[in-house]
């Protein structure tokens, strides 16, 4: 079973089109800068927004086709959303709030609060805040409860909006398992969080602008990211050049040795961890080495990003720890290098 | 950082500090509340109270009191069934001319009560635009019955309860519902288990308003209806006649009137709005 | 600052008078700049005496509410009779309930309309009802005159007894009622101060006067003499 | 996923899918507005067209209208300046017997024109509760002014305002006024840029509601401030007098009363409250 | 100038007591579970909920003492917040948001606009979107709004809870550093991301349960994280024991060796990065080795978390390629092993 998504949605002066986007089951990460319109794509599909144009399919069934038309009307797509904002229910108890769903597919007052209490216990909400109402909870168990909401009517397509924002750390970990393990058989997850992207995702759609600019396998899109926003959020490097055999000279002059052969205008893509910094000339395998210029460092936990000029403008992911023995500071000169091995090539 | 202000060393019970009000703000409405309830005191402090058992055993006063409660329920509910709508098609729906209609429906309230009446009896009654319709065809005739009563309460009440809903509707937004369709709520699903729900200190206040302006109607009620004991007499018809024969009688219904909806207003609308 | 007439002060007269006389008045006042005439039902004018409205006479549709303002005190002066109303058997124009006579406002088919017994035209109506040993089917018991013949002409009540004046300057149809033709109700002035200011006086006896202007425009109108 | 429901196929005007009403409901207050119209159009189909210009010419109709005018809206003005403060002190001050208060609140609305004028009369009448001192004192009294007409105008508007603006008050509850104080602003600013600005369309709403009662207010104002040509008549006065000697002016002047209401209602609330 | 929190902070059924905690100038982040009572500590810094006891005191003035019945109100503390529900007022323009505390200082309307414009250029919103309402704009865009419209008055204290949650990763970066550089003098940022107390906290604040558990510099708080979860979340071990001399001996009856003398009941906290694996006994300086079991893996990107049970409960994080390696896999015996120079002594 396949979301597809084919068509048009316009608010006024902005347009997300998207053309011939197929979702299959499992995780689907959908990312993007703020304002690509990463929200904008799950309310179409939940049937909150209409398609301007073209045609949406939830599982073989079309769900919105103006030019047909045909619109499913949201409560009828089994598409559960969790919003960016909560839009918890503020009249009813917590475990109600969960118990919604369950009873508009027709449980009963006890079964469904039951059920509901099973999902809180699993997304860690303490059960002495079920009988409370949304407003007397903390913004953390808020994003639980609204997680559980949209879980408990056991969606198709389950479409969850930066769900893990506010959620402390170990929670994440617990709630990344139970997305991973939903029921629904797809779960579309927008994120601004690169571990979700790891340790979740089974596909990537990249949007950029109101338009897709790649999707792919994870290692796709990080081979090719189709925007800066992209890359830098993949820790991917892009790099121009013309491809003759296994080498490629880039714009700057520098001359790459690659694992695959071509010919013509290429891109080389590789990622930032697989490139390593010396101070002295690199001996040894790495054909790829250059002289470049260190332009920033920009510290992440125990990761340090370093901005390259020179020949070709590169990222490189250290560790702290050496980033702390090279020294690196802007303005210094190093030598960067990486592995023929690790490149995508990607004409 | 500047000029600490002294409070009541009290935490526990004091209200949260940014809800707290400009001091004369509250000041004018413990005033306001003063005048509003100036003229009760004054009618209270004038009231017959030795001769108010008598006045009150009469067996018309009671017939009146049901009528009046009949006629005044019946119009809430129908308020309530047409007016919910109506809010409804006014807040969410595009309309052609939204500010005439919406303007439109609050014209029975500054239609003089008499007016009011006239202009029923010119549309219902019996030689009325549609009444004469009903008399032939389904031998209806409206005035002089307890559902003519009911009709002329609802009129004059129903744009009250109309305008309130409406304006909670407006602020109350659509996010909630988007949220309920996305968990499987359809149309009526939602309106009953989040909509209303969200708005309910709105609806609750305008059932009140409907019901307490139905409750003291009087010249809309009596213009189009009639006034006849026990089936178009209400409490404020029975005060009106009162006026002409006994002032001192009048006043004693008229408590009657306000101690029934003090009665209904307390144990009724608190139950729907609890703080 | 305060009060519609400041009576003998400024010389202005001020004049509370029952809403039905509204017509007549304004003609009787016409062009008298010192004369200001206030309408509302008697009972609504003897409250705002008793609540201390400032007045320097006053003109009942009846004898009760008059009574009333006297013996609360607001009315000093003696009420005098000034002019009498009779009761008709009224229907819309063109009689579409066939009534004929006072009998047959006991018809169950019939919607008939009387006026309610706390009010003058009420009574009236019972008093003429019950020597004439009719037992009318009454649809509604209308607390004033005008929303009766309002009704009547309107042909939501096939027949009601109002008063002659209200018949006629409503354009309803009458039919003859012998029985009718004693009961009348009666129209009372006072002065509000037990010594008028002559120009008060002068406004009393333009109505209780014989033959003076007030008390013609009355008759005139179709008020009965008393 | 099942029953594809077929629409008019031109999205860009339609509104949000998840606001759709059902559709039994947009019939029913369709059918409401219908209602609420008929006697209206009954009303204007019996005016006496032809008779309209000289009947509305006449320089007491045109002096009723502007004392009208006046008595409503100095009366809405009073209703906010009190009624304001009154919903907020109802709907944030934790008060001794709320549910009390905000039912007595209420009782003006019940009690039937002419008993709340006699109620205003025993309190603020020159003989009355306050009002034999107002008169002593200050020299002071209300009734037969306009003055006095406006204060029973909005003795019987006020309940009106405070109910609809109590409401939408809890309805919006204190988290934008807490955000509003974390940036500085105080009481008073927070009430007049943030507060009142949320609770807009229930502000507008009340308010008309308050001006239409109060615009067509005529028992309790004939009662308390009698029935003076250029001071106390109003419209609905000019009505009521009509209707004894001239139907058809009657219905008139009420036409009269209807065009006005229409065209402020038109040309202000939405002014307040664009969609 | 210091913020000096000292009380007690009543809700229906769950209090916050913090114990003489000093706020001093500069970043200092709050962690902790949800619902330990972050925001609440925010809240009643702000000025928004009262101390039940005890005293707040902010720059030296006394803020809140209910026993002297003192209490500055919200809007006179020059305390912003950012909320973690954002709060933007729907009836104003993106604009008018952030000039709003800017009109309350009373500067003009068109001054007023031009600061909030500079500040929403520096928190990365279009000026397409300034003249709209906010429920016109995408979730990361509100975000920065309400980051913007707290920093508009340039408050005293500024308290951000959580302000980058759906901020996406580019936008983090210049946020951070915004925050950073923020010309309030102290400014409280409540956070769930690692990152940012590593980044950017000079003082870091554990609550749990409604307490302070930890409080000091981001390695101090490491050392002696004080609760569970923050020891997970700053990825440090602690384990109780005795001390003599020179070595612990822990429940488990395992000798380690450490740097620093001790006596009596302590705990040896250690980060989980300083803790290494092997597949057999470790050769060398390493004395303080032992064979642990290997309970479960938790992939986080390029790092895996490795819990070990054995005879101290231990966490290890190496990188995923030597995981992979190390073909770790729960159940798995294997040698885990620490210098004694990484470890830090609590008494
Ligand atoms: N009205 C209330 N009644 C009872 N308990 C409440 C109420 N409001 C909040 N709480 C509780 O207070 C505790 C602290 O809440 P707070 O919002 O300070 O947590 P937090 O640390 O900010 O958490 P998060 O990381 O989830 O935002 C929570 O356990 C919450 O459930
Ligand atoms: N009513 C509106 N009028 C005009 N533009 C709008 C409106 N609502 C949203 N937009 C714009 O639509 C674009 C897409 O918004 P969307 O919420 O889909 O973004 P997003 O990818 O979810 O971003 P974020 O990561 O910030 O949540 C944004 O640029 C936003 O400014
Ligand atoms: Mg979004
Ligand atoms: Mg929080």
């Amino acid at each position: 079973m396949t979301v597809t998504f084919d068509g048009r949605v316009a608010r006024s002066g902005w347009t997300l089109q998207v053309d011939g986007l197929d979702i299959d089951e499992g995780v689907t990460a959908v990312i993007g800068a703020n304002g690509t319109g990463k929200t904008t794509l799950g309310r179409a599909v939940a049937g909150l927004d209409r398609l301007a144009s073209g045609r949406l399919e939830i599982a073989g069934a079309v769900a919105d086709d103006p030019a047909a038309g045909v619109f499913v009307p949201a409560h009828r797509r089994r598409v559960a959303m969790v919003f960016q904002d909560l839009r918890l229910f503020g009249h009813l108890r917590v475990i109600d709030n969960v118990a919604f769903g369950l009873r508009r597919a027709g449980a009963d007052r006890a079964g469904a609060r039951h059920q509901a209490g099973v999902l809180l216990e699993r997304v860690g909400v303490d059960s002495a805040a079920w009988p409370r109402r949304p407003a007397a909870l903390s913004g953390g168990q808020r994003q639980r409860v609204a997680i559980a909401r949209a879980l408990a009517p056991e969606p198709e397509v389950l479409i969850v909006d930066e769900p893990l924002a506010s959620v402390d750390s170990s929670g994440r970990a617990q709630l990344r398992s139970l997305l991973g393990d939903s029921p629904a058989g797809h779960v579309i997850l927008i994120t601004h969080d690169p571990v979700d992207v790891a340790t979740l995702a089974e596909r990537v759609v990249v949007l950029d602008g109101g338009a897709v600019a790649s999707r792919g396998s994870a290692a796709e899109v990080t081979a090719s990211p189709g925007c800066e926003w992209a890359a830098t959020f993949l820790g991917a490097n892009v790099v121009p050049g013309r491809a003759h055999g296994t080498s490629v000279t880039t714009e700057g002059g520098l001359v790459l040795d690659v694992a695959e052969e071509a010919a013509g205008p290429v891109y080389v893509t590789f990622p930032a961890h697989a490139v390593t910094l010396h101070r002295d000339r690199p001996a040894g395998s790495a054909r790829n080495a250059w002289q470049a210029e260190l332009r920033r460092v920009d510290i992440d936990g125990e990761r340090a990003r370093v901005h390259l000029g020179g020949p070709v403008a590169v990222k490189a992911d250290v560790t702290r720890r050496s980033a702390d023995e090279l020294n690196l500071q802007p303005g210094l000169t190093i030598w960067a290098s990486f592995k023929a091995t690790e490149v995508t090539i990607v004409t | 950082m500047s000029s600490p202000t002294r409070v009541r060393a009290d935490p526990g019970t004091e209200p949260r500090p940014a809800s707290r009000l400009p001091v004369p703000l509250t000041w004018v409405g413990f005033l306001a509340l003063g005048l509003l309830l100036l003229p009760i005191v004054g009618l209270l402090q004038r009231a017959p109270w030795s001769a108010l058992p008598s006045i009150l055993g009469e067996s018309e006063v009671l017939e009146a009191l049901r009528v009046s409660l009949i006629v005044s329920l019946a119009a809430t509910a129908a308020c309530i069934v047409l007016g919910l709508p109506l809010a409804f098609v006014l807040a969410r729906r595009r309309l052609r001319f939204p500010r005439i209609i919406r303007a439109v429906v609050m014209l029975p309230m500054v239609l003089p009560p008499v007016v009011a009446g006239t202009a029923l009896l010119f549309a219902l009654g019996r030689r009325g635009l549609v009444g004469q319709w009903l008399d032939s065809w389904f031998g209806v005739s409206l005035p002089f019955t307890t559902a003519g009563s009911v009709v002329a309460a609802a009129f004059v009440a129903l744009p009250f309860f109309v305008v309130t809903v409406e304006a909670a509707l407006r602020q109350a937004g659509d996010e909630l519902d988007e949220a309920a369709a996305t968990l499987g709520a359809g149309a009526w699903a939602t309106l009953a288990h989040v909509t209303l729900p969200t708005i309910r200190p709105a609806l609750a206040a305008g059932t009140a308003l409907a019901w307490a302006r139905a409750l003291g109607e009087f010249g809309a009620t009596l213009t189009f209806a009639g006034n006849f004991p026990g089936r178009t007499r209400t409490l404020p018809l029975e005060t009106y006649l009162a006026l002409e024969r006994n002032p001192e009688a009048a006043v004693a219904i008229s408590l009657v009137l306000m101690a029934v909806a003090l009665a209904v207003l307390v144990t009724l609308r608190d139950r729907w709005m609890p703080r | 600052s305060s009060t519609a007439g400041s009576g003998a002060e400024d010389g202005g007269v001020v004049v509370m008078a029952a809403s039905s006389l509204t017509e007549v008045m304004e003609t009787v006042f016409e062009g008298r700049e010192s004369v200001t005439p206030l309408f509302a039902a008697s009972s609504t004018l003897v409250a705002q005496l008793v609540a201390g409205a400032e007045a320097d006479v006053l003109i009942t549709a009846n004898a009760a509410t008059m009574d009333r303002a006297v013996a609360e005190g607001s009315v000093r002066g003696e009420p005098v009779l000034i002019a009498v109303n009779t009761l008709v058997l009224a229907t819309p124009a063109g009689n579409p309930g066939d009534v004929t006579g006072l009998a047959d406002l006991s018809r169950r088919s019939l919607l008939v309309g009387l006026c309610a017994a706390e009010v003058p035209c009420g009574s009236l109506a019972q008093q003429a009802l019950s020597e004439a040993s009719v037992t009318p089917s009454v649809d509604t018991l209308e607390p004033n005159v005008r929303a009766l013949t309002t009704k009547i002409s309107l042909g939501e009540l096939d027949a009601g007894l109002v008063y002659a004046t209200d018949a006629s300057t409503a354009g309803l149809a009458t039919v003859d009622a012998p029985e009718l033709h004693d009961h009348r109700n009666g129209y009372y002035v006072a002065s509000v101060s037990a010594e008028p200011a002559p120009e008060v006086q002068a406004v009393i006896d333009d109505f209780t006067g014989l033959g003076s202007t007030g008390a013609e425009a009355l008759y005139a109108y179709g008020f009965g003499r008393p």
